[in-house]
């Protein structure tokens, strides 16, 4: 297996240096650059110029993009030319927020799917599975940052229960308790609000896959073992049905790095996602290729990490 | 002549006999289940509302600004939803909004499903090399992080219009599907009506089309009912993000927006609300309906 | 004497197995490794073995939906291995197959017309009348009614499907026909009338069957030459008496045994001989197969009956069946 | 719409706003949380020679004082931290940092400080933004910045790098000189002590600029949350006094959420979003402390281009908007008054000349502008030729007339309302239509309107001023924001004379500022649209906060609780 | 249970109604049979003939909404009809095993085969972990897999299809059930391993002289295995007989035709009989009269009986309807 992973590994290199140069391109193809935010009566428009050339940001796009892949290859992606830090450090400090924020959600997701999905599956075509496929199908449709923003005026402005923004109070130190409530406080209503509308996919593939695995034959021979029933359902069809979640975990570990644009605009949390649309909105190339490159790494390092997990949870794949 | 008697007999005999598989047995799971019933009616309603509706509008008009009227409330001055920021008839825009948004996500289905439908039938027919590099590049496709992609090249696109979105939508849009009807392929091809076509002398091509694309039409109906629900939504997060239509083209996408500022979601109900409400009775409508497609088209698995 | 209308010469069908770290070929799955033989005309050739011994592959690659290997398949002295060869000789008009799972092997959606029109649409120029006139006749000789032509395959009953599966086959007048199984999935009843019905045709319009199945005694009663395919090989062929009265071969002895015989009175003997054989085969692999347990070549022992013995035991075993 | 429970609040405003919080006795103690309105995360650059940022300089605010204080005109005056002395004839500045300033780790604030700053600025590796031609008045600071030298030979420390005072030398003296924000010195000055052992490459990500910055304002920086909030606690060396509060919060709040955070008082200080107004107006235990800030938004006419080599404006005598009916008559049509009203409340406002009023003397009362009249406009443009022909006019020479405007993206009300104005100008059969076809956000504006775009007839666009009254930098021939690449020979000399010799006259500066706000009212090449008030919603509870100008350098330090 | 009875099952009037269109049909109708002790219990019949649906009744494995089951299965005077699903649970398994048809399908794809056994000794037997594992391997060894300690630790993918049958079989045997139902096990796989197989579960009834019920459709199964046999047509039986018996002297017409439809004549010029006509579906199925009598139409309807009843025709001989006496086959008619 670990030959197939480095040999999938391997491929992966290519890809990504097509998606770098594809980035690279439409990076540069935006209208403006990382200065144009600077036009102001203050700002004298020949230092604009000055910065532009200092930058290297006048030469020919496969100047820039050669030596941007030569510095990358050396583990430099460059400085970001909004935030004036280095991309790797700007981008660590963001994925730790996002990442904080995307576990609790992603806890949360499942730990809300799977009764659901569980519950409707078992009680196929009565009320309960209704209710959930009506539940499902809300979240479902209703845009998300519709959902958002009621919940953020509901808990956060009228009720109060939770803050509104940013990822820690401004007066905690850190490696406090306080700190570490305070980050906690935080999280606590956008990931619920996430979770509750990411669970769609989970609660319809278990829901499918107990309904399936139901009528499968070697269900039929655990109950004549004499197995009890709600050991034949968790035993054997809930854990068969749990397969192709256990797919997209893969995807979802990575996932919890790359952010949602979404949810951390609506909380001005300062994750990936946020970070990735401020560096659009202001040209910040550097951290823009870089983001991009990344979420497309994660998305490949996730493909690779499902095939793993199903190999390891379903002795009928084996990974090529 | 009597022989040709006959063959017309016959042949009103063979329509009254088609197989349970095809349009019938839809038309009868739609009948039989009460809530998909309602819900297709709910969706013609809804098409007659918007299209017919917008037959009678001038775009010109409904979208032109009259900031004396801005932010009447439901029922205001004859405003049956109230009006927008520019004084707009919230009423008429959800009609054309209906309209537009339903054309984007059935366009954006259209293309998505054409072009996956035909890769996946090449794709998983021939198998092998040409399997290989086709889905090859659906993998690398499939890694393009695909709303970063989409907002920066709306960025760069200089006249972003309605067409344009419906394109770059569906330019990340068409690998799902093609996985997807790929695998159906894949299971077609194993059957061995492949094989006695072969035998038979008929060209890949007639098998690809003829044999093997009449054989996945359920799937291709569930599949592109179910993904019309989901595209008629898709540009709704594009407008929340900022990068939407602009607002001369009503959409749901850019009524729903109005919630992007709290200040609306709070005191101003009417601008977001009936679009949200009527995108979620849309997909609600369309996914039950799609729900009675799949049984029959599982009853018609299991016939086989 | 009946002409041979189609002759295998040392075919070969080889799957590769990929595997390591550039995923390249480490081996082959030999499907089919190396077999000889040829069909007469109007004739029927039996082919038996037990799963996964390549009996079905051997069928595609005669009818040509299988890559072959290495070899040739000669017909009218043409080596038809080559989809070209195939293409100019119109070589599926004269070779047919008939498969295992009727439902299978009918698309589901197309009427019963379109589906035994097919072949006659590609291989002949026909008019509409022409061609569904035909389409009648040929629902008449497989003894369905004539209504059939309107109806899906899913409205009949295995047996009816399999029968129009036959009518296909013999739409375009073949000379041969390949019949994988044709009836292995079908209830007793119902596989009589396939079977009478099969050799019905067979006499009236002199076609010749590559008959595949792993019941030897629905092979003993459709088949004159028996074929015994193990590992992709033979390892006994001969007359339908020679291999069912003087089976050489110890998998052929083997597979015989194994049959259920409806004669209550001597099962028990059945079944020691049965275990006899069985630990024989077991025990002394080496002494039937190569060391890498590969069939051996075949000898002559008689008329039209070869075995894949060496000739020291061939001599033994002939003095043992005397 | 809710017209009928009409509230005077609501509906005018302008009357309960104050520039200050009243005067109330003080308490010792206490915590005021601000919100800091961005929909993006401060920088976090805290040093003003580095940091070029808004929102860095708003992060920063209560630590950081700058050296002079002002009047209400902007003037510098003697109060604050430091004094300054202009010398004419020597074409000399002197600063003078008074004794007892002292940065936040108890030194003194030397003349070395002050100098460093210009260091800082100049020097190539530090690749500041501040380093501007105006600054370059300074002698031997280009020189400096091309590494010709290791000193700026026109900054003179007399007594000392420890010393107190610093002479700067200039090439010419400018009448703008003597009022804070003018850009030809640097007002503020850098930690030498703290900061000399920074190599300037590293010294915009070092923890001493970005982490524990030291500053000499009433209170300093206790801990920063990168790019979310910063925390301040008192500076026990503050040469004013001591601080009254105990801390300050300062935390970035998502705009759209202002008003929310308002009515549920999250907030001790917070901005309110114009078209909000209504949604906060009736909150209770706010005071609303308001200032017009210096700047307007504008709609300017593309009549040449940019001469990149010659580094100056051509303008092309024959272009499309080349016409002066053309720009009245469209002037004309715009209602910006009912705009302002429908969707601020008076809050944003109609402007007439592009001198803010804020510069008192300099800004032409008798101006008119151009008020909503379509019957005035049609009249316009029918003597000038501009012909109805079908739906829309044509242009004099019968060419069909399409007028493309470029806008940008902002409020959420910005789309209504340039559409409104689209609609007006067709009323004046006026064919307008948006550079593609839709606003454009700030990046693609600017690409847009800079590199003359031939996509652009006409913008929208807006400027905020510094506290110096001059449009040199605007409208000159040479300015590269001079967007509508107008030059005429009367313009330039009107400008050249603004900032001549003959303008440290006051009287005479002001006159030709007059003649010019005449000059550009007629000519139209730029028509001036609007300015806003910007107001906060204060804690009652807060007193000693202002927004006139005189306050800005000491107002973290009178900020406290009311008893 | 000291002494414990040869009478095993006895099966009285059993009908097994499926729900379809709303309405109930019988698929299995008015069923009795007995089980001994020592005894292969083969029925035989046609596809559709409601052979699994006897299994799955005796087994209580039924779908209980869309189900009707009605009549006794007395099993040691316990009615396993809609008995109590707890107390059910303590039979299936431990009194009663189960072989299934499909053994690829019958196992759970994702658990190891010996712990698919386990399972079976975990609910039934007080067994610590240890002691299963070795009686999982002794059952191994007992069902002929080669390297039992080896297959323990594999999945059911991994194995052949002959394996798999055996590691179903394993699992039916585990608790030493006195009743075996194997439904088709030999279907699915190729005659040398269906040789193995039987002979196998011969073996084990030999050993636990447990009883076992056969079904099949395939004649020369029935001939190799059975003992007693019960031949079913269109949810009825309509012969049952000793083995030997219903080779030796069939009576009933369905009996007869099917032996004569066997393609084991030694005159293979000669066309193999065919029975006239197709097996009814649930729903047509004829609930009057003799539901056989469609498909030999040259008997005439006066042979039947109005009600076919079942009759011993001589000890432990039993056929249903009379029309047996006046049957003859279509060709032999001449001949009178
Ligand atoms: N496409 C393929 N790729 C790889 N291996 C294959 C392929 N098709 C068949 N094989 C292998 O070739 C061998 C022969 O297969 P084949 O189908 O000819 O057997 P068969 O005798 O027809 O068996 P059965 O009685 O089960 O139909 C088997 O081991 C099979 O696994
Ligand atoms: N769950 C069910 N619901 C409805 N009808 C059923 C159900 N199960 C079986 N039947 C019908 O009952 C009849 C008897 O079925 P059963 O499975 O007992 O036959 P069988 O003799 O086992 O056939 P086979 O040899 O094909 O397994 C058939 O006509 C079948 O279609
Ligand atoms: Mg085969
Ligand atoms: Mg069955």
């Amino acid at each position: 297996m670990w030959k197939t992973v480095l040999r999938r590994i391997l491929i992966m290199i290519p890809q990504l240096l097509i998606l770098s140069l594809l980035v690279f391109i439409l990076a540069k193809m935006m209208p403006g650059d990382p200065f144009t935010g600077m036009i102001n009566p203050n700002s004298d428009p020949k230092e604009i110029a000055r910065l532009r050339q200092e930058y290297g940001l006048n030469d020919p796009v496969w100047v820039q993009y050669t030596r941007w892949l030569g510095n990358m290859f050396h583990g430099d992606l460059g400085q970001s030319y909004i935030q004036k830090v280095p991309v790797t450090s700007l981008i660590w400090d963001r994925a730790v927020n996002t990442f904080w924020l995307s576990l609790m959600t992603v806890v949360l997701t499942y730990l809300i799917a799977i009764p659901l999905g569980v519950t409707a599956g078992r009680h196929q075509d009565e009320w309960q599975d209704h209710g959930v496929q009506i539940f499902n199908y809300i979240t479902y449709a209703v845009p998300p940052f519709v959902f958002y923003i009621l919940g953020i005026w509901l808990f956060g402005f009228t009720l109060g229960w939770f803050p509104i923004s940013g990822s820690v109070s401004a007066d905690v130190n850190p490696g406090t308790f306080a700190y570490f409530w305070s980050r906690f406080y935080h999280l606590i209503l956008p990931s619920i609000l996430c979770s509750l509308i990411s669970t769609t996919a989970i609660v319809q593939y278990l829901r499918t896959g107990i309904v399936d695995n139901k009528v499968e034959d070697y269900v039929r021979t655990a109950r004549s073992k004499g197995v009890p029933e709600n050991v034949v359902f968790n035993k054997h069809i809930l854990r068969n049905s749990l397969l192709p979640i256990a797919a997209f975990l893969g995807n979802t570990i990575t996932g919890l790095l790359s952010g949602s644009m979404v949810i951390e605009s609506v909380f001005s949390y300062p994750g990936m996602g946020k970070l990735f649309l401020d560096s659009i909105g202001q040209r910040d190339y550097s951290t823009l290729t870089a983001l991009i490159l990344l979420f497309g790494v994660l998305t490949l390092i996730g493909n690779l990490l499902s095939d793993i997990i199903m190999s390891i949870v379903d002795p009928r794949i084996r990974i090529k | 002549m009597a022989k040709d008697k006959n063959t017309s007999k016959k042949d009103q005999n063979a329509k009254t006999s088609l197989p349970p598989s095809g349009f019938k047995i839809i038309v009868r799971e739609v009948w039989r289940d009460k809530v998909a019933f309602v819900s297709f009616c709910i969706i013609v309603a809804i098409l007659l509302f918007t299209f017919v509706g917008s037959l009678f509008l001038n775009k010109s008009q409904v979208t032109e600004i009259n900031i004396a009227e801005a932010y009447y409330a439901w029922g205001e001055s004859g405003h049956v939803f109230g009006t927008d920021d520019g004084g707009r008839d919230i009423l008429k825009l959800l009609m054309m909004g209906g309209r537009n948004s339903i054309l984007i996500g059935l366009s954006v289905t259209v293309l998505c499903e054409g072009i996956g439908l035909l890769v996946g039938l090449f794709s998983g027919y021939f198998g092998g090399v040409t399997d290989a590099i086709i889905m090859r590049i659906v993998d690398f496709i499939q890694i393009l992080p695909m709303f970063p992609i989409i907002i920066v090249l709306t960025t760069v696109i200089p006249n972003y219009n309605a067409g344009t979105l419906v394109w770059l939508i569906s330019m990340f849009g068409w690998t799902g599907s093609a996985r997807y009807f790929r695998a159906f392929v894949l299971s077609q091809r194993e059957r061995e009506y492949v094989l006695a076509s072969k035998t038979s002398g008929s060209s890949n091509l007639t098998i690809i089309f003829r044999e093997v694309l009449p054989n996945i039409t359920s799937a291709i109906i569930i599949e592109v009912v179910l993904a019309i629900a989901g595209n008629i939504g898709i540009e709704t997060t594009l407008s929340f993000l900022g990068y939407g239509l602009p607002t001369t083209t009503p959409s749901l996408g850019t009524l729903i927006g109005f919630a992007n500022d709290p200040v609306n979601v709070t005191t101003r109900p009417w601008l977001w609300l009936p679009a949200t409400i009527l995108l979620l009775i849309i997909s609600l409508s369309i996914n039950y309906v799609g729900r009675a497609l799949q049984r029959a088209g599982d009853a018609r698995q299991r016939e086989n | 004497m009946a002409d041979e209308i189609i002759e295998i010469k040392n075919l070969k069908v080889h799957y590769p197995i990929r595997s390591g770290f550039w995923n390249r070929v480490t081996g082959y799955v030999k499907a089919v490794d190396g077999i000889n033989l040829s069909i007469k005309e109007g004739e029927t050739y039996g082919l038996i073995g037990e799963s996964g011994s390549g009996k079905s592959t051997t069928g595609k690659a005669i009818v040509g939906v299988e890559k072959v290997t290495n070899g040739q398949i000669l017909y009218k002295g043409v080596d038809v291995t080559k989809a070209s060869n195939r293409k100019k000789l119109n070589y599926n008009k004269d070779v047919q197959m008939i498969f295992q799972d009727s439902m299978s092997s009918l698309n589901p959606r197309k009427r019963i017309e379109d589906i035994i029109a097919e072949p006659i649409r590609n291989f002949e120029n026909l008019t509409t009348d022409e061609e569904r006139k035909r389409v009648q006749e040929l629902l008449d000789i497989v003894g369905m009614p004539s209504d059939a032509i309107y109806k899906f395959p899913h409205e009949f009953s295995g047996g009816q499907r399999q029968r129009i599966g036959v009518a296909r086959a013999v739409a375009t007048h073949p000379k041969l026909i390949v019949a994988d199984e044709p009836t292995s999935a079908l209830d007793l009843s119902v596989q009589a009338q396939v079977l009478n019905f099969m050799k019905h045709i067979q006499q009236e319009y002199n076609i010749a069957y590559l008959f595949i199945s792993h019941d030897l005694g629905v092979v003993k009663h459709m088949s004159e030459d028996i074929a015994i395919m193990h590992r992709g090989r033979f390892v006994e062929i001969g007359k339908r008496d020679q291999i069912y009265k003087n089976p050489m071969h110890i998998y052929t002895k083997r597979l015989l045994s194994a049959i259920p015989v409806v004669d209550v009175e001597n099962r028990e003997q059945h079944k020691e001989d049965r275990q006899r054989v069985e630990k024989e085969f077991l025990q002394d692999q080496d002494k039937w197969y190569e060391k890498d347990g590969r069939v051996l070549p075949l000898q002559k022992v008689g008329d039209r009956h070869f075995v894949a013995l060496p000739k020291d035991m061939i001599q033994q075993e002939l003095k043992e069946g005397e | 719409a809710c017209g009928n429970n009409s509230n005077s609040k609501v509906d005018n405003p302008t009357k309960s706003f104050k520039s200050a919080t009243p005067k109330k006795a003080v308490k010792k103690g206490g915590t005021v949380s601000v919100a800091l309105e961005s929909d993006t995360p401060f920088t976090g650059i805290f040093l003003n020679e580095l940091s070029d940022t808004q929102n860095d300089t708003d992060a920063m605010a209560p630590a950081n004082e700058a050296l002079f204080d002002t009047n209400d005109t902007y003037q510098i005056n003697d109060k604050g931290p430091a004094t300054l002395k202009l010398d004419n004839k020597n074409k000399t500045a002197t600063i003078t940092v008074k004794k007892g300033v002292k940065w936040s780790d108890g030194k003194q604030v030397t003349a070395k400080d002050v100098e460093y700053s210009y260091e800082i600025i100049a020097n190539k590796a530090t690749k500041s933004s501040r380093y501007t031609e105006s600054l370059q008045n300074i002698v031997g600071l280009s020189e400096y910045h091309d590494g010709k030298s290791n000193t700026i030979s026109g900054i003179e420390m007399p007594d000392g790098d420890n010393g107190r005072t610093v002479v700067l030398h200039f090439k010419e003296m400018k009448p703008g000189m003597k009022f804070s924000g003018n850009g030809y010195f640097w007002e503020a000055a850098a930690p030498y002590h703290y900061l000399k052992d920074v190599p300037f490459n590293k010294l915009q990500s070092s923890d001493q600029v970005r982490k524990n910055p030291l500053f000499f304002g009433p209170y300093k920086m206790s801990k920063v949350v990168r790019g979310q909030a910063v925390t301040f606690v008192p500076n026990k060396y503050y040469w004013r006094g001591t601080p009254k509060l105990n801390k300050v919060t300062i935390q970035v709040l998502n705009p759209n959420s202002a008003s929310q955070a308002i009515k549920s008082h999250k907030y001790d200080i917070a901005g309110v979003v114009n078209s909000q107004w209504k949604n906060v107006a009736n909150t209770n235990n706010v005071n609303w402390i308001a200032n017009i800030p210096l700047g307007y938004s504008y709609l300017g006419f593309k009549v040449g281009k940019w001469d990149a080599a010659k580094g100056e404006n051509v303008m092309n005598k024959d272009s499309k908007m080349n016409n002066k009916s053309l720009r009245q008559a469209i002037a004309y049509g715009m209602n910006v008054s009912a705009v302002t009203k429908r969707y601020t409340n008076g809050l944003t406002f109609h402007i007439p000349t592009l001198i803010p009023k804020q510069f008192g003397k300099y800004f032409d009362k008798n101006v008119k502008g151009y008020d909503y009249n379509l019957k005035k406009g049609n009249e316009i443009l029918d003597k000038a030729g501009y012909k109805k022909k079908g739906k829309y006019r044509v242009q004099p020479n019968g060419k069909p007339l399409t007028i493309r405007l470029a806008a940008m993206t902002g409020t959420s009300t910005q789309e209504p309302i340039i559409q409104n104005y689209i609609q007006q100008w067709k009323k004046l059969g006026l064919n307008v239509k948006l550079t593609g076809g839709r606003l454009m956000e700030m990046n693609s504006f600017y690409d847009k309107v800079q590199n003359d775009s031939k996509d652009v007839d006409m913008f929208m666009g807006a400027w905020s001023l510094s506290s110096e009254p001059s449009p040199n930098d605007l409208y000159s021939v040479k300015a590269p924001y001079n967007f509508s690449r107008f030059v005429t020979a009367k313009n330039t000399k009107l400008l050249q004379e603004m900032d001549s010799e003959k303008a440290f006259n006051t009287n005479y500066r002001v006159k030709k500022f007059h003649e010019w706000q005449k000059y550009m009212d007629d000519e139209a090449y730029v028509v001036p649209v609007s300015n806003s008030y910007s107001v906060n919603a204060v804690n009652s509870k807060i007193t000693g906060y202002s927004l006139k100008p005189s306050a800005a350098n000491s107002l973290w330090y009178n900020v406290g609780i009311a008893k | 249970m000291e002494k414990q009875s040869d009478l095993l099952l006895d099966i009285e009037h059993l009908h097994t109604a499926y729900r379809l269109h709303g309405k109930f049909y019988d698929a299995a109708d008015d069923i009795n049979l007995t089980l001994k002790r020592n005894e292969i219990l083969a029925v035989v019949g046609e596809s559709g003939c409601g052979k699994s649906t006897i299994a799955s009744s005796i087994i209580g494995l039924y779908d209980h909404k869309n189900t009707k089951v009605t009549g006794d299965i007395l099993y040691n005077e316990l009615n396993l009809v809609n008995l109590n699903e707890s107390l059910f649970n303590k039979i299936r398994g431990n009194n009663i095993g189960m072989i299934f048809q499909d053994p690829l399908a019958s196992l759970n794809p994702l658990m190891k085969v010996g712990d698919q056994v386990a399972e079976t000794l975990y609910y039934h037997t007080d067994m610590d972990e240890k002691a299963r594992h070795a009686r999982v391997i002794e059952l191994f060894n007992q069902v002929g897999m080669p390297r039992p300690e080896e297959m323990y630790e594999m999945y059911p993918h991994e194995l052949s299809g002959g394996l798999r049958q055996r590691v179903v079989i394993a699992i039916a045997i585990a608790c030493k059930p006195e009743i075996i139902i194997a439904d088709e096990p030999t279907t699915a796989l190729d005659v040398t391993i269906q040789a193995q197989i039987l002979d196998l579960l011969k073996e084990i009834q030999k050993e636990s002289h447990s009883g076992i019920v056969l079904i099949t459709h395939d004649l020369g199964v029935v001939a190799e295995t059975a003992d007693q046999v019960a031949v079913m047509y269109a949810g009825q039986i309509v012969e049952k007989a000793d083995v030997k018996t219903i080779f030796q002297n069939p009576l009933h017409p369905y009996t007869r035709s099917l032996l004569h439809s066997m393609p084991q004549t030694d005159d293979e010029s000669q066309d193999l009989h065919v029975i006239h006509g197709t097996v009814p579906s649930l729903v047509n199925m004829p609930r009057t009269g003799d539901r056989f009598a469609a498909r030999i139409p040259w008997i005439p309807a006066s042979a039947h009986e109005e009600n076919p009843k079942i009759h011993e025709v001589e000890p432990g001989h039993f056929v249903r309807c009379t029309c047996w006496q006046s049957f003859h086959f279509q060709d032999e008619e001449k001949k009178g």
